[in-house]
């Protein structure tokens, strides 16, 4: 019954923490956009958390430079444990359209175990909070 | 009001023995050696009133690094251009302009030329911490990009 | 830091001395930036004693990839420097290389060009004043100002198919044409846009609380110093030197199309505030007189992929402030040298200028303040929310500090 | 003996706390939802009055870290030393009687002494994390707590002294005929701001500042401490609108209407619109307001409130050599 309990509390509050590895903001802005009374990812009770320690969702957008890998790897591991990744954008899929530049990686999935790909340049609020939400479907 | 401007620029060019090229209408580029760029800077920056540094641009010319001073003015854009060798370095003009001092940290970040009396000269601007200091200058036409993303780790890991 | 100074609170390594080394890492990974960007802040107390910029966390490589990309490949990758101003940088890239090929841009095109740059201009604004609110802890103000925001985007989104990146640029002219019928809806939206932005400048001089955090917050930036940096954009017209791109060195259809400049001369942040709210009402009207009386003819003239060598600059005005292009071909397919300078990199030097003196309380204003768009400058930063002491560490030192934080015991350097 | 604990524990006591805890929370995102034109939680239970109570199951699950330069013990024990504080301080408040669970003589000093006391705590609680975020967050804290706590202290002696009794239960019996708001207009207000500054809400939430020191005090904390932290938070805004409406607006008194419901569920249908009557005029203030710095705050607490109360006291004491206010 616990465990029963434990899901349920879990699908309906997923604090989220929003971490910028050298992105365009593009998909930033996006995301914050799904905070605004248009689309209001609060009704999911989803909250962006200030500190990575309260946060149960990560969420990265952004290609990895070889200066945020480190630290990108360092917030994740601040993560207390039922944690998930969510990787919004083509740049955090696979470098996007930057792929090929001599200072950017090949995606998130090579520094952090990534649950959740939102694709698009940038997807827009509804794709985010679908990506969120679709994520909590599996945890159910 | 741009007619004279040309004019002076061409009396001050001649008296710190530079070269004018008038590239199309709206830019004119002096060419100047290492010595003398800066009393040609001071002298355009106190006769004409050119306070706006825009950006200092760095080109690999093969065995010299040619390096540019864009001023914008109302209508006109005024490159300075010099030539340096490839591993000396150039003087540096934050005591005139002091806006330019990130501009002079980004060409020593991308074609490692130094900058005397710059005082965040050894500092990094926009090349990552875990650069490895053996590594060229990443713009210069010899690094390839797939080899420096080899030496900072960024290849794909085989999945453990 | 001088190393001295990392011995001495290497072994005072117990509990936080509060004086004068008392060093908050504002960044990377902090709430209060959407980008990241570290800023080491020397505090006494709360007073702001000296900040030390760390810049380089977005740094993609962009201008080495550029020399390895056919043109028209670079010009949507230059749209994605940034994500708030993307239209622009895409627009002076193509007007660098259009100077150098021998082709005219049509007229109808370069009106079309001028409505997205100022529907960028107000969307950007948009944005600003909302996270101003936000960062200065009043949210209500920020949900209200991007709900308002949503109508240009919506309209952004009927001529160009997107939201944020538009790609609605090509050489010599424009990829997709003003759709028929927008015209009357745009004028009134434009309306809708400037009462509202009246509303908000109301807001902004009557609200207590907010006039608290704003008004003669650093205000102690002459015109002097201004112009020693080179700062550009508002950064520069909110002290009351008259730079603006637009006014200067017209490029686009901005010739044509009326345009009086604003400038205020108080110089402190709400005098930003205030500036940008007057541009939003500028933008709004340009945008209903560019609407109307938008000319016939072609939006596109075809140019061969070979660009003639050569080189040539431009120059296009970011709602962030001055952008510079300059762009060098050998005559090939790819571009020799691409040089892009984006707005805050200008505008940095300035900014660590007016932080000095202030309390640790308006960092996030002040920050705010020069809208730092950092997509266009390469900044990231590093958040370390347990050691009590913070200074920049390699990746070296990073990567050694993580492996003894969870594994103390282990003593070999892995 | 075995009713009395029962009472402290489930009804008008601790149980009963947590409930409008929760309630308080889920109606504060609610209206300050609806005030930005948001909807606010919807989806756990019905228009998501579930949520709080989802959030706080969820920390509980969580896995907690304790970093590594931290003061081990104290980080355990404080969060419940905290969590302690406003439940006691609830069962001095008269709910469905006008005479409270434990109230004795001198109570009024006790809910003084455990206010300041859970200020004390969190102060060490916060420096114990060793963050610089939170060493800035404590000196914040201490000094907006040392600000904001004289203004309330007089606003509390103003309605003690209306009333003339130390005893939460004296000052709500003295009440029956007109409430103190009345008598001590501006304690009322002193008291609403300096209880807003106590509870760190909108414009006074400087030492949590989300976007300048990251969390505040609350940076370190996950899991089952941040739980119960932020159960605590939302628990101690009851009892300050419990405790402004017991001194100020006549506790759960209320005209007795007697359609057949006994006494004391109608004295507690009263206290409970009370208290979210004052709390609805909370929310709309937190809403509205911007964060101020805290040299702006401890100005005008010291600059502004302090003589507002001070004048407000002599202004009752005139009333009461003047034979207005008739000692009951």
């Amino acid at each position: 019954m616990l465990e029963q309990l434990a899901k349920w509390a879990r699908t309906r509050s997923p604090w989220v923490f929003h971490i910028n590895a050298s992105s365009c903001n593009g998909c930033d802005i996006e995301l914050v956009a799904s905070l605004t009374p248009r689309y209001d990812i609060e009704r999911f009770g989803a909250v962006l958390v200030p500190s990575p320690r309260h946060a149960d969702v990560l969420i990265v957008t952004g290609t990895v430079n070889a200066q945020t890998k480190e630290p990108l790897k360092r917030v994740y591991q601040q993560l207390p444990e039922p944690k998930h990744v969510i990787a919004i954008g083509a740049c955090a899929a696979t470098g996007g359209v930057f792929k090929g530049c001599y200072n950017v990686g090949q995606g998130i999935q090579d520094v952090i175990p990534v649950d959740m790909f939102i694709p698009g340049c940038p997807p827009r609020p509804e794709a985010i909070m679908y990506g969120v939400l679709k994520l909590l479907g599996e945890v159910e | 009001m741009s007619e004279n401007i040309l004019e002076q620029i061409a009396k001050i060019a001649n008296e710190t023995n530079s070269k004018v090229v008038t590239l199309r209408k709206g830019e004119t580029v002096v060419e100047v050696d290492k010595d003398n760029l800066r009393p040609l800077i001071t002298r355009l920056v106190q006769d004409l009133k050119l306070r706006l540094l825009t950006t200092i641009t760095g080109l690999d010319l093969g065995q010299e690094i040619g390096i540019m001073y864009h001023f914008s003015h109302e209508r006109e854009t005024i490159h300075v251009r010099t030539k340096v060798a490839k591993t000396s370095t150039a003087p540096s003009i934050v005591s005139i302009i002091p806006g330019a001092i990130l501009y002079e940290m980004e060409v020593h970040d991308m074609f490692g030329t130094g900058f005397e009396g710059n005082p965040w000269n050894d500092k990094k601007l926009l090349l990552p911490d875990s650069w490895p200091s053996d590594l060229p200058p990443p713009l210069l036409k010899s690094s390839k990009p797939a080899e420096i993303r080899k030496r900072l780790h960024l290849e794909a890991e085989p999945k453990q | 830091m001088t190393s001295d100074a990392d011995k001495r609170r290497e072994e005072s390594a117990g509990l936080m001395e509060y004086s004068a080394e008392n060093l908050v890492p504002f960044g990377p990974i902090h709430p209060s930036l959407k980008e990241p960007e570290y800023f080491k802040i020397i505090l006494e107390g709360e007073r702001i004693v000296d900040v030390i910029p760390r810049i380089g966390y977005v740094h993609r490589g962009l201008e080495k990839a550029a020399e390895m990309r056919p043109w028209v490949q670079n010009m949507y990758m230059f749209e994605r420097t940034c994500g708030i101003c993307s239209f622009v940088h895409s627009l002076c890239y193509g007007q660098a290389v259009e100077g150098l090929t021998i082709f005219q841009v049509p007229k109808r095109a370069e009106y079309i060009r001028l409505i997205i740059c100022e529907m960028e201009r107000i969307h950007s604004h948009l944005l600003w004043v909302g996270l101003m609110g936000h960062w200065a802890g009043f949210d209500t103000l920020f949900m209200w100002v991007w709900q308002d925001r949503e109508v240009v985007l919506d309209l952004v989104e009927a001529i160009s198919g997107n939201r944020v990146h538009k790609s609605m640029n090509a050489f010599c002219g424009v990829r997709r044409d003003m759709p028929e019928g927008m015209e009357k809806h745009i004028v009134e939206r434009m309306k809708f846009m400037t009462d509202r932005a009246r509303y908000y400048r109301e807001i902004i001089d009557t609200e207590e609380t907010m006039l608290e955090r704003t008004h003669k917050v650093g205000a102690h930036v002459t015109q002097d110093t201004v112009e020693k940096l080179c700062a550009v954009g508002p950064m520069a017209r909110y002290v009351g030197l008259r730079q603006d791109v637009r006014l200067n060195n017209p490029y686009a259809a901005y010739g044509e199309v009326p345009f009086e400049i604003v400038t205020r001369t108080e110089g402190d942040v709400q005098a930003l505030l205030r500036l940008r709210l007057d541009e939003i009402i500028a933008s709004a009207n340009m945008i209903s007189y560019a609407v109307e009386n938008l000319p016939e003819g072609p939006i596109k003239v075809k140019i061969p992929p070979v660009i003639p060598a050569g080189e040539h600059s431009s120059r296009c005005e970011a709602p962030r402030g001055e952008i510079f292009y300059y762009v060098k071909s050998t005559g090939g397919r790819t571009p020799d040298r691409v040089k892009s300078r984006q707005p805050t990199l200008a505008n940095l030097p300035l900014a660590l200028e007016i932080l000095k003196g202030q309390t640790l309380a308006d960092v996030p204003v002040v920050l705010t303040a020069i809208d730092p768009c950092f997509g266009c400058m390469d900044r990231m930063s590093f958040l370390d929310t347990e050691k009590n002491k913070q200074w920049t560490w390699s990746g070296e030192q990073l990567r050694q500090y993580g492996i003894n934080y969870y594994f103390p015991d282990r003593k070999d350097k892995a | 003996m075995i009713l009395e604990i029962l009472e402290a524990i489930i009804f008008p006591g601790a149980l009963y706390t947590i409930g409008m805890g929760f309630l308080f929370d889920w109606l504060d995102r609610k209206t300050s939802a609806r005030m930005q034109g948001r909807i606010g939680p919807m989806i756990a239970g019905p228009y998501g009055t579930l949520q709080p109570l989802a959030d706080f199951l969820k920390l509980l699950f969580k896995e907690e870290i304790i970093p590594s330069h931290a003061d081990k013990l104290v980080f355990l024990f404080a969060p419940a030393l905290f969590f302690m504080a406003p439940i006691l301080s609830m069962l001095f408040i008269p709910i469905i009687s006008p005479s409270s669970i434990a109230g004795f003589q001198f109570d009024i000093l006790a809910i003084l002494f455990l206010l300041g006391f859970s200020a004390f705590v969190v102060s060490i609680l916060s420096f114990s994390s060793a963050s610089s975020f939170t060493t800035v967050a404590t000196g914040r804290l201490v000094l907006q707590y040392v600000s904001y706590e004289i203004p309330l202290v007089l606003s509390i002696i103003a309605a003690a002294l209306c009333s003339r009794s130390l005893s939460v239960e004296g000052v709500v019996g003295a009440q029956t005929r007109i409430w103190n708001v009345f008598l001590a207009p501006i304690a009322f207000c002193v008291f609403i701001v300096a209880m807003m500054a106590e509870l760190e809400k909108a414009p006074f939430d400087i030492p949590s500042a989300k976007t300048e020191i990251v969390g505040g005090w609350l940076t370190e904390f996950s899991g089952r401490a941040l739980a119960f932290l932020k159960l605590t938070k939302e628990v101690s805004y009851v009892f300050g609108c419990a405790l402004a409406v017991s001194l100020f607006l006549g506790g759960p008194l209320g005209p007795i209407l007697n359609f057949g419901v006994p006494v004391s569920v109608l004295y507690f249908i009263y206290f409970t619109v009370k208290i979210l009557g004052v709390g609805f005029v909370i929310f709309v203030l937190k809403t509205s307001l911007t964060r101020i710095k805290i040299g702006q705050a401890t100005q005008l607490f010291w600059k502004i409130l302090t003589p507002l109360s001070l004048c407000q006291i002599l202004l009752i004491l005139i009333l009461i050599q003047g034979g207005l206010i008739v000692a009951t």
